[in-house]
């Protein structure tokens, strides 16, 4: 697994490549919050899905846990490039509520009113 | 492709959650699964055999998780096991979001009994568990 | 990654030999092999479970290929055997181009000990044989 | 294992995608040499081996198998798009004095004399 962090305003984004199962998911998790902790004063989340390979229920309660961190402040989360097998295992699992998904970048940075950053 | 049958035993270590997913969608590969398929197959085994490092052995990496592929009369057979600690009540471990771990969701049986066409389980408390599944490819050939 | 283990048994069918060479690659990965001593890997495995199923077996497809793969000390250590025919002279067979098949070229076991850091064999006539080969990767961690 | 034939006066084109193992040398030997045998006119052989993953000594043997028929016509064999690994694999079995080795197919169609065609 391979991560990529980048702030932009309020917003963590996490650019995530490979296969995000039992064996990476303390990684993810231990990582994502290192940047929260680190820095208060962000409040959304968007997860950049593109190179995602493969998810299972421990990746996916990986990126539960997260929201409900991000909720407490009052934030949101947000997904690019969520492919049609990850969209599936959001649907079944009622993520899909829970986060707004967008086609790229550029939509989600629109929506979290963070362009131009 | 009438008859063939791949046992793999491994080591309860997480790497081999990987390793068991590929191992699986490499030989479900011989039937005439769509990809869509094969990325279904490679949820369930990945949910069972982690399950089994997770709750059988609750994470002690000296036991052994084994996983039977079986390809008969266009089916895809496949039985995770391992010699762990047993579910006492099987029903209510299937219930969705049903959970004995804090940080779990207890959806790992509800993906398993989605994206197979069957799936039973067999429990004995300290002696260990047993997730059957079988696969049907859904364009038959 | 310290040890970890898994068995392969699979039926002696020729769809599985691409099987035994994605199972062997898929948990070599977990050391620090490059993408170029993977592919040596796939060849080693490719030949010794063809050979078990072409000469060990004579191509019945009721025979059992066991492949076992360890990962030890950093090395990898696999080991493919079957319950066919046997060697009668390993030393003859081992030479480039000896081979007991018309068609063939008698180079698996030059290919196996030209990829392999080590690589040995041993065989009963009429019990069958086991090929154990080490790889070792040449950028150390 | 993909095949597709493709005849250019007296060369046959032969481009390979996939797998070639004791699984798959069958059908490559059964289908070469049904050409082969259908136009006694073809001497030469040419492979294009861009979409090869892999190759072992099963798949050699047919290789080498098929040059030996060629030789015999005359003829002579190429080989186009031949990675590292194919090239080491040909090197170690000798193959690589048996036959031609050519970048793309265009200097291995002007070696052949067959351009234009
Ligand atoms: N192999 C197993 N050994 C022991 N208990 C298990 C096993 N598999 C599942 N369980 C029990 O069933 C429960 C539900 O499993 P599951 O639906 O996969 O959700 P989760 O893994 O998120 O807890 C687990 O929390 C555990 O108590
Ligand atoms: N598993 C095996 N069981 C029985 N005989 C074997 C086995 N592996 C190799 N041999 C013998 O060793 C010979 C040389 O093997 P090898 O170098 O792989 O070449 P090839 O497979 O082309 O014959 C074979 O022709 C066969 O007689």
């Amino acid at each position: 697994m391979e991560l990529v962090f980048e702030k932009k305003k309020d917003t963590l984004f996490v650019t995530i490549k490979g296969e995000l199962d039992l064996h990476t998911a303390d990684e993810l998790r231990y990582k994502i919050d290192l940047h929260l902790n680190n820095s208060g004063s962000l409040k959304n989340m968007i997860l950049n899905l593109r190179g995602i390979d493969f998810i299972d229920s421990s990746g996916l309660g990986v990126i539960l846990g997260r929201y409900k961190l991000i909720s407490k402040r009052g934030g949101k989360l947000g997904a690019v490039a969520v492919s049609p097998q990850v969209k599936r295992i959001f649907e079944l699992s009622g993520m899909l509520k829970l986060l707004s998904i967008y086609e790229n970048t550029d939509q989600a940075e629109d929506a979290f009113d963070i362009s131009g950053f | 492709m009438t008859k063939n049958k791949a046992e793999i035993k491994m080591t309860s270590l997480s790497e081999n959650i990987g390793f068991a997913r590929m191992a699986a969608a490499t030989f479900a590969a011989q039937l005439n699964f769509t990809l869509a398929e094969i990325e279904e197959i490679k949820v369930a085994i990945s949910e069972a055999v982690s399950n089994c490092i997770i709750h059988g052995y609750e994470n002690r990496t000296d036991g052994t998780v084994v996983l039977n592929l079986l390809i008969e009369d266009n089916r895809l057979i496949m039985v995770v096991e391992d010699y762990g600690i047993g579910i006492n009540d099987i029903e209510e471990a299937m219930q969705p979001s049903f959970t004995t771990s804090e940080e779990r969701m207890g959806l790992g049986m509800v993906f398993m009994n989605s994206f197979m066409n069957e799936m039973e389980i067999e429990s004995e408390t300290g002696k260990g568990t047993k997730v059957r599944m079988v696969k049907i490819p859904e364009k038959q050939e």
